[in-house]
């Protein structure tokens, strides 16, 4: 058994890691390389180990809560249940893999403890997101996120590279605004409330009904802007100027997930999604939801720069988190839930290979794919495997989430939704099958940069990471009903939402 | 109307009248030596509404000495650039006027209400005068200058020499002007200094010592001694010097040390901060301050840190 | 005669003693003794924290004359917040003070005496519980201030100086107005005069006006920018830290304090002139071309800011007030010591040379993301805290235009940070080498840092302060 | 463990062979001399008939052969296995393409052949559906590109069609056997309708066969043999697996199905005739075919209580026509025109199809027959039948000029050998082996007057000196209705295009600071900063705040 | 009635003095309208509250007194610092509009400084 001390000082601990790792980064300044890999690397195992450690005590049935007083009767609480334990585990595993990538794929180029500092605050933020016990701390990590990611995002300082920071903290910021005029009003309303499965707010609904549907509101827009939800989707495709490990991060774990796990907070833990029913916001985010995944992949559809293209899949995929908490129920909330973890894996895959495609051999667009499958195979392959997954093929995780989804949502009696994702899947099967095309089976075009030489140690770092990533891919969607798969993890946690 | 009401209307007409002059005067040298007059008129209006000791210190400080720099100033402006010498006022402007007489109307308009405000029977001045038995002190405004409200005095030394340490951030850098005026060289003049300073002296220990009973004090006192001082300057019987003597600093710096001591010294004695010791004390520090005011004054005048005996 | 009002006395009396102490030394000696003095100061801080934190104040009365005879002083929770803002911001500015005025140059003789000089002010202005005192206090402050402007010789600072010095004059000109009609009225100058009503409208509102150019709040600010962004670094940044700060606490304590029940609809019309401070500050640092002028500017917002307390007026909203006071003091001042930094290797402040500069001078660039948090107060930080309670009092008084304006401000405030620090981080031109002038020592930028630091700290565990402000003021105890 | 291995050995071999063409050198060779015997594995759970339960794997994957996938399992073995020796030798482009095509679609098809679970049914279908594209565009010309985009099109939106039908059903039981699939569960008539839609794709049925006359000819030919052989009845198993007869409303959609059924068979015939290219004509024969099935299964569905009968005479139809159609297909490859006795190989299997007496084609005429006098429909349909038989005769006689011209290799292939025989024997012996009753004399004569009408219009029209088909030609283009199709989705496609034009406008800038915006305020700022402005502003508020007093 | 007579003669005094401040461009002219103000400002302090037996409230006078010498300091700096900036820009009044780009450069350099130190 563990003893109390230990539950209360772990949640912080694995916030903590990576921040410290961040402050000797900064401390030891850009020269020491070897010492800043070697930084990294055990923090990114130290944390990864603590969350397995978490989880597993978290499935034994301990409960892990830090409290400390921020304000009077202002919380700063870090707990740790199934759902931050998802997320929790997801981001380290992922950070893990993309540090290894990132210290390869940066080599050679400029300013990297700055890069490498900001990279683990980051982290750090998305594990305090991860661990928020309330509204107040998720807010607070939130607003750290965007301050730390707006330097990874201006990283290359390029005009391009500036104006999408611009308009990153434009969208986010304001976002932020809208938070925490919300967070008032709710602290306001119902005091300092830790998250609660079934959401707190019902006992006030019939005194200020409208009052919560409006904070709801901004509460879904303040994290929309995060998880991409159209309208408020414009900084993401922009953002793609930043450097592949940090597009990877961005759209797999950190920010887009960093919205979409807000929302979930927030109908779930907040308000309970028949508090959210019974205020009429269901159907309304439903619709806002499947609006994000139509249209996000018809904007992908139309791009012909590869980032961009994946920028605006990850919009449209995104609200599938959103759809399916939207839609509740055992099955949809759980298909909503794991895409978390699925979308991440599929989407940093292919951010890495289309970083390592850009990095090696110059290739931004996606004329420029032609035949890169002969060139690289793992890569491709890697690539392509991602791709189908990003479909919804069987067995891949792309499928896992979308059959849960869908069943989920037939389920809930709407048969709209079941039309909503099989759209999307059409019109993903649109934008990334040409790619695979152009892959493996359009003759070789002349590169348009000469293949740029990198030594052996990191191109084999940059290439298992891909392979990785997209191993995880395969495995966790043929293992899906393995006891320990995400999948079963995640109706754990959806049981205990939707009984 | 009553003849005293009358000379009231006159004086204040006569001091309008200069005031005007001073504001939208042609000529920048003229203003000047009307705003010495109007000083001097306001001086007389002091003592029209039964303020002797604000008389006094408008006539030494308001008028004299402020004229006195400001016409140092002036020269120094000429000397650096002589078509400074014809400066013109700007033509004034319908706004101005308009804002102007608005200001007035407000002034007016405040002051006229505040006249017909009902009294407080508890007003400070009243308890001023009840307790100024208590210190024996015949000059109710010296009571209240050095016992009852000291510390504002005490600031207000203070700022006396921050002007000074200031306007050394200034002159530090400056070339060094002669103040001197060539027609006062004159033989005749020196003599009528060698009257007039022992006398200076004289009016300043006069002032300084009845100043705890009647009209006076150590303003008055200071800058009866720093008009001395400026004549000095002016005849060339002193010079400024541009290396900083300890003495001289010591004389500036007396002022508000005494009245520190003035403050402290009895919670020493275990009693509350600046209680009452008693005149010789208050002497002691009136004392020291007027050798500060004087000499900070002279000096700002000089625009040097310290003086030097001219040649005889 | 307690011991803490003698603690008092020195308050005021160790800055002072050190000023005259300065003055007599020949120059060489002065920069000793006043570090001396600068670092001995602070220390009565302690013991009078204690004090305070036990009964809300420490009260003491020159020679037992009782106001109104005598002048009385009163040391709050608020003023001893600032009182800190001052002891830190002026330790800290102390390196670069010893770098920027070392005796071979002219205007260093002066320059140390008149910091004294300004601390003691500064000190009495927050001390004094008499409304005459505080007149006395504050031109002193403004005396020193403006002739520390002028200590850096160049056309601009004079030019500044000497507005500064017209405006504050004919600004204390109406607040002395102010106070006669109160003497003629109640026959008192104690700033708090209890069994008087409703102070006569035309006295409360000449001298906030009188207040409102020394707090600098737009649109009496013309003064601020020049002079702050001309001033020489370590006394843009005391200034910054404390001389409009003790001029707006002076400002709530006149409204909540003297006038017992000011009229509401002033209390929403300065509200509204905040709001339009704060946007207007906003706009203007984020156009300004020189690092110190979006600086300068940033404060006047600020200041805008903290005017929003008269219409929330509750005691969570004071709170909130001091809090932002303390984090926004910091910030400012460590901006400030940074910036003088980067103006000394760079020889220059205007933002086309900052690109880069993450590069030379990291610590300085990274005292100002940190400070910049503050500002626009993301959490954690002290300005998020502040901001928090400001909120939450907003929402208690049902002022939706305020809370959506104190929202927003964080906006307009991000609006400028991030373009200051995206030219310096992040744009194209940084590997623009231009000619650099050898650096200033480490010492100089850690004081900054440690300042921003705070600033940022003190969101974490800012229960002391908030419980030292629980107590309000006597205006909001209703 | 061992039923684990056996059932999982036809699914991951393939794979991982397919995996080692992934390594240069040895591996890849090994993997394509291995390739072609991987259908062979099929013939494992057949034989042994066992089940396993994989609780780990996908959302716990069943496996194991039943009496539904049984003659499907034999027609993958002996057809692919057949079509894989003769891609062995013929196939010399792009091996690694074509193999990998081959062998994930044999994997995909195997799992669906195996899984008991719709979860693992529809990954092999997906599997299948996918990678048989690959063999498609295997020869990468612009008209392999566009059957390859059609068949995908139609392949994907058959899929999601089907996809939203077993949805329905998951939702309603969770991912259950397919056994107990047709008790378990009361389905709303459209999803029934998507899912049999769904798979209509894949066996061609009119209105969604147009992909099979585009992806034929461009295939290489071992591909399109099980294309036409094999895959298209992928969806004959969908249907059987997810709407199995007996399941309540199913018998309601019998006659529709059946029309269907005749209309698709007739048409086939029909659009065939106009056609001038070999392997599409043959495609078009393998449509028609599918009609028939498709009428077989309809009275599948009429007669659920007769399914142990009716089973495995679909099977004997499926099986029929898979191995003859292959044989057909590899006589593409292998100059039937050349030899008397090749002549012989390709009429063969044609004259079965055409269901010739004594031939498989017979018997597979036979079992619809009873089939429908099973369900008890009208005795007009058997007519409709011979007639079918009829058409089918003089579109494989068209077939047979055309082929008769072609000249493809010089040399015939073992294979094609090989597998016309098991056309021939195959079915035979499923029949005795099922013990079905052939009706042997009394399906004689049905057997013979169509074929002899077909005859006596050859004749007529050799002796006519005119061809078949070619004077009156209304020349439709391969894959009729598909044309049109292409332009309404070229129209579509613009119409998104510009949707997302529309959807894609930014965010108007939430902080604009313009030039002028600069200028007007440093004007500003310049103006009051001037004392004399200052001056009088301080005033000025001193006496608003006055005013502001006065007002309440 | 004499009060209110100067306080007539007070508020046009201060009139003036607005007038003098708002229209004259030369610092000394506004230093001069200033003291007017200031001598406005005085005069009020002593007239407005209510004397007594016949001379003035004692604490206004005193206040007055500390303002007079507040007033001649400030004054006598203000001329200093009036001298210096004429010495540098070359002529005695505030230009708003400067632009601040032209004043970001400083001099930073010890040598510079003093150099810098007399008039050039």
């Amino acid at each position: 058994m563990i003893s109390p001390w230990t539950t209360q000082i772990l949640p912080p601990a694995v916030v903590l890691v990576s921040t410290l790792a961040a402050i000797v980064i900064f401390v030891a300044g850009e020269a020491r390389q070897r010492l800043r890999i070697w930084v990294n690397l055990t923090a990114a195992l130290l944390k990864l180990l603590l969350v397995v450690w978490i989880g597993l005590e978290v499935l034994a049935g301990t409960t892990f809560m830090f409290r400390f007083e921020l304000l009077p009767g202002l919380e700063l609480i870090l707990h740790a249940d199934a759902l931050s334990i998802l997320f929790a585990s997801l981001s380290a595993v992922l950070w893990l893999v993309t540090t290894v990538y990132a210290i390869a794929y940066l080599e050679h180029s400029p300013n990297r403890a700055r890069f490498f500092g900001f990279f683990s605050l980051c982290v750090s933020a998305t594990m305090g997101i991860a661990m928020a016990g309330n509204l107040l701390t998720l807010f607070l990590f939130y607003e750290l996120l965007t301050l730390t990611t707006w330097p990874l995002v201006v990283h290359n300082g390029t005009p391009e590279a500036l104006a999408a920071g611009r308009s990153y903290l434009r969208y986010t910021l304001t976002g932020g605004v809208v938070l925490l005029t919300a967070l008032v009003w709710l602290y306001g309303l119902a005091g300092n409330a830790v998250f609660t499965p079934g959401g707190f707010l019902a006992p006030l609904a019939a005194a200020h009904g409208d009052a919560l549907t409006l904070i709801f509101v901004m509460l879904v827009a303040g994290f929309g802007v995060k998880a991409g939800l159209i309208p408020l989707h414009g900084w993401l495709p922009k953002a793609m100027v930043a450097p592949a490990p940090v597009s990877a991060l961005l759209h797999a774990v950190a920010v887009v997930k960093a919205g979409a796990f807000g929302i979930i907070r927030t109908v779930e833990d907040v308000y309970g999604l028949e508090l959210v029913a019974e205020l009429g916001m269901r159907l309304p985010l439903i619709t806002v939801a499947s609006w994000t995944i139509v249209i996000g992949s018809l904007l992908a559809l139309r791009e012909h720069h590869l980032k961009r293209r994946l920028a605006y899949s990850t919009v449209s995929q995104v609200s599938y988190i959103v759809l399916g908490i939207a839609v509740g129920g055992l099955l949809a909330t759980s298909g909503g839930m794991v895409h978390l973890v699925h979308q991440g894996l599929m989407k940093i895959t292919l951010f890495f290979c289309a970083g390592i495609f850009g990095l090696l051999l110059g290739v931004k667009r996606i004329d420029q794919l032609d035949g890169l499958g002969r060139r690289m195979p793992w890569v491709s392959g890697a690539f392509t495997v991602a791709a189908l997954g990003m479909i919804g093929l069987p067995p891949l995780v792309g499928f896992i989430s979308k059959w849960y989804l869908a069943s989920g949502a037939l389920a809930a009696g709407m048969p709209l939704v079941l039309a909503v994702l099989i759209t999307s899947a059409l019109l993903n099967a649109a934008y990334f099958l040409p790619l695979v095309r152009r892959l493996w089976l359009n003759p070789p075009g002349t590169l348009v940069e000469a293949p740029i030489e990198i030594g052996r140690l990191p191109r084999l770092a940059l290439m298992s990471s891909a392979v990785a990533t997209a191993a995880l891919v395969v495995v966790l969607g043929v293992l899906a009903a393995h006891p320990l798969s995400p999948l079963n993890w995640v109706v754990k946690i959806a049981q205990g939402y939707a009984p | 109307m009553s003849a005293p009401l009358a000379v009231d209307v006159l004086l204040g007409l006569i001091l309008v009248g200069l005031a005007a002059q001073v504001a939208i005067g042609e000529h920048l040298f003229r203003a000047i030596v009307f705003y010495v007059a109007f000083g001097l008129s306001m001086s007389v209006i002091w003592a029209r509404l039964g303020a002797p000791d604000l008389a006094l210190a408008d006539a030494a400080i308001g008028a004299g000495l402020t004229g006195a720099l400001m016409m140092v100033a002036f020269r120094r402006l000429v000397e650096i650039d002589p078509k400074q010498a014809q400066a013109q006022a700007t033509r004034s402007s319908a706004l101005a006027v308009l804002i102007g007489v608005l200001a007035a109307g407000m002034v007016a308009t405040i002051g006229l209400t505040a006249l017909t405000l009902e009294q407080q029977p508890g007003r400070a001045g009243l308890q001023v005068m009840e307790t100024l038995g208590d210190t024996g002190l015949g000059n109710p405004i010296t009571g209240v200058l050095l016992v009852f409200r000291g510390f504002d005095t005490l600031i207000e030394m203070t700022v006396l020499l921050t002007a000074f340490v200031g306007s050394r951030v200034m002159t530090t850098r400056s070339r060094f002007y002669v103040a001197t005026i060539a027609g006062f060289q004159l033989p005749l003049v020196r003599t009528l200094v060698a009257v007039i300073l022992p006398l200076a002296a004289l009016i300043a220990m006069h002032l300084l010592w009845i100043g705890s009973d009647q009209p006076g004090g150590a303003f008055q006192a200071g800058s009866v001694l720093a008009g001395a001082g400026v004549l000095l300057l002016l005849t060339g019987t002193l010079l400024p010097a541009s290396k900083s003597r300890a003495l001289v600093r010591l004389a500036l710096v007396a002022g508000v040390a005494s009245l520190c001591v003035l403050v402290l010294a009895p919670m020493l004695r275990g009693q509350v901060a600046m209680a009452y010791l008693g005149r010789g004390s208050l002497l002691f520090a009136e004392a020291l301050m007027m050798v500060s005011i004087a000499t900070s004054l002279t000096l700002l005048f000089a625009g040097r840190p310290s003086l030097k005996v001219g040649r005889p | 005669m307690t011991p803490a009002a003698q603690l008092l006395i020195g308050l005021v009396f160790v800055p002072l003693s050190t000023a005259l102490v300065a003055v007599l030394l020949p120059p060489r000696r002065r920069r000793w003794a006043v570090v001396l003095g600068g670092l001995a100061w602070p220390c009565l801080l302690v013991p009078l924290s204690m004090a305070v934190a036990r009964e809300q104040s420490v009260v003491m009365v020159f020679g037992g004359w009782a106001p109104p005879l005598g002048i009385g002083w009163r040391l709050d929770a608020l003023g001893l917040v600032v009182l800190w803002v001052h002891a830190l911001a002026g330790i800290a500015a102390l390196p670069s003070a010893w770098r920027r005025f070392d005796p071979d140059l002219p205007e260093s003789g002066p320059f140390w005496s008149l910091w004294m000089i300004l601390a003691t002010g500064v000190n009495l202005a927050l001390l004094a519980a008499d409304l005459f005192n505080l007149y006395v206090a504050l031109e002193l402050t403004t005396l020193a201030a403006v002739a520390l402007i002028a200590t850096d010789d160049g056309i601009a600072a004079l030019a500044a100086a000497m507005r500064y010095l017209l405006l504050a004059v004919l600004g204390s000109l109406m607040y002395v107005l102010g106070v006669g009609l109160v003497y003629a009225q109640t026959g008192s100058l104690a700033m708090h005069q209890p069994g008087i009503e409703a102070l006569n409208n035309v006295a409360l509102v000449l001298m906030l006006t009188g207040l409102m150019v020394k707090a600098a709040i737009f649109p009496l600010h013309v003064w601020l920018p020049h002079a702050y962004s001309n001033a020489p670094g370590p006394v843009a940044a005391i200034m910054a830290a404390v001389v409009g700060k003790a001029a707006l606490v002076a400002f709530w304590r006149i409204w909540f304090e003297t006038a017992e029940a000011p009229p509401a609809q002033l209390a929403d019309f300065l509200g509204l002139i905040g709001a339009a401070a704060l946007v207007y500050g906003a706009i203007a640092a984020y156009l300004q071309p020189r690092l110190k002028m979006v600086i300068a500017y940033s404060s006047i917002s600020h200041f805008g800011f903290l005017l929003l307390l008269l219409p929330l007026a509750s005691q969570q909203a004071f709170q909130g007030a001091g809090f932002h006071l303390l984090a926004h003091g910091l910030a400012k001042a460590a901006m400030f010591l940074a910036a003088a930094n980067i103006v000394v290797v760079l020889g220059s402040d205007s933002i086309r040379h900052l690109p880069g500069l993450d590069k030379r001078m990291p610590l300085e660039a990274f005292t100002l993301a940190l400070a910049g948090v503050t500002l626009i107060g993301l959490p954690p930080s002290g300005g998020f805290t502040g901001k928090w309670m400001l909120l939450s009092a907003a929402w208690e008084t049902g002022g939706w235009f305020w809370l959506v304006l104190i929202v927003l401000s964080g906006l307009m405030s991000a609006a400028y940070v991030f373009r200051i620090l995206a030219l310096t981080c992040f744009h194209p031109a940084r590997r623009a080498v231009h000619h650099l002038h050898p650096r200033p020592p480490k010492i100089t930028s850690l004081a900054a840092l440690t300042l921003a630091l705070l600033a940022v700290v003190i969101g974490l565990y800012p229960h002391p302060v908030l419980d030292l402000l629980g107590a309000g003021m006597p205006g909001m105890v209703r | 463990m061992s039923a684990l291995v056996i059932n999982l050995l036809p699914v991951l071999t393939p794979l991982i062979v397919a995996a080692l063409l992934a390594f240069r050198g040895r591996p890849r060779a090994f993997a394509i001399s291995a390739a072609p015997w991987m259908p062979l594995l099929l013939a494992l759970p057949l034989l042994m008939g066992s089940r396993a339960e994989l609780t780990i794997v996908l959302l716990d994957l069943r496996l194991g052969a039943d009496a539904v996938a049984a003659p499907l399992s034999v027609l993958c073995a002996v057809a692919w296995g057949l079509a894989g020796w003769f891609a062995a030798n013929r196939v010399e482009k792009d091996r690694i393409l074509f193999w990998s095509g081959w062998l994930v679609s044999l994997a995909g098809i195997s799992l669906a052949l195996l899984a008991q679970d719709i979860a693992g049914f529809y990954s092999g279908y997906a599997m299948l559906s996918l990678a048989s594209w690959l063999l498609i565009i295997h020869a990468r010309t612009d008209e392999a590109w566009r059957a390859g985009r059609i068949y995908l099109v139609l392949a994907l939106a058959g899929e999601m069609a089907a996809f939203a039908g077993l949805i329905a059903i998951v939702a309603a039981v969770g991912n259950i056997a397919l056994g107990e699939l047709a008790t378990a569960v009361q389905l709303e008539p459209a999803w029934r309708w998507l899912i049999l839609a769904g798979f209509a794709v894949k066996m061609g049925v009119v209105p969604l066969h147009v992909w099979l006359p585009l992806a034929h000819p461009v295939a290489p030919i071992p591909a399109s043999a099980i294309l036409s052989g094999v895959i298209v009845k992928a969806g004959l198993l969908g249907w059987l697996r997810l709407v199995p007869p007996g399941s309540e409303g199913a018998a309601a959609i019998g006659p529709i199905l059946l029309v269907l059924g005749i209309v698709t068979a007739f048409a086939g015939v029909l659009i065939g005739l106009t056609q001038q290219r070999v392997k599409v004509v043959l495609a078009y024969s393998t449509i028609s075919q599918m009609g028939l099935v498709l009428m077989a299964y309809a009275a599948l569905l009429m007669a659920p209580d007769r399914a142990a009968v009716l089973l495995p005479w679909l099977g004997v139809m499926a099986l029929h026509h898979g191995l003859n159609k292959a044989s057909l297909f590899l006589a593409c490859g292998c100059a039937p025109g050349r030899s008397r006795l090749r002549g012989l190989l390709v009429a063969l299997p044609a004259l079965a199809i055409s269901a010739a007496p004594l031939t498989t084609g017979m018997l597979a005429k036979t079992g619809l027959k009873t089939a429908l006098a099973e369900a008890g429909v009208a005795h007009g349909w058997t007519l409709a039948l011979s007639l079918t038989s009829t058409a089918t005769a003089l579109l494989l006689w068209h077939f047979w000029r055309l082929v008769r011209s072609d000249s493809g290799y010089k040399t015939a292939h073992p294979a094609w050998v090989a597998m016309v025989l098991a056309g021939l024997v195959v079915p035979w012996i499923w029949v005795l082996v099922h013990g079905l009753d052939p009706h042997l004399l009394s399906g004689l004569w049905p057997a013979t007057w169509p074929l002899a009408l077909a005859a006596a219009i050859v004749v007529a029209s050799v002796w006519l000196k005119r061809g078949l088909a070619p004077r009156w030609r209304p020349g439709l283009p391969a894959g009729d209705l598909v044309v049109w199709l292409e332009g309404a989705a070229r129209l579509a496609g613009k119409g998104l295009t510009r949707l997302a034009r529309a959807g894609a406008a930014p965010l108007p800038n939430l902080y604009p600071v313009h030039v002028r915006m600069t200028r007007t305020l440093l004007w500003m700022e310049r103006k009051i900063t001037a004392l004399p402005v200052a001056g009088f502003l301080i005033l000025g508020l001193g006496g608003l705040l006055w005013l502001v007093t006065r007002v309440s | 009635m004499t009060s209110a007579v100067f306080v007539l003669v007070a508020a046009a005094i201060f009139g003036l003095g607005v007038h003098g401040l708002l229209v004259s461009a030369h610092i000394m002219r506004k230093l001069l309208a200033l003291n007017l103000m200031l001598s406005a400002l005085f005069l009020l302090l002593i007239v407005v509250p209510a004397t007594i037996d016949g001379r003035p409230d004692p604490v206004p006078q005193a206040l007055v007194l500390t303002g007079i010498v507040i007033a001649v300091s400030t004054t006598a700096f203000a001329l200093a610092l009036m001298v210096r900036l004429f010495r540098k820009q070359g002529h005695a009044s505030i230009h708003p509009d400067i632009d601040p780009r032209l004043l970001g450069r400083k001099a930073p350099s010890k040598a510079n400084k003093t150099a810098q130190g007399d008039d050039r």
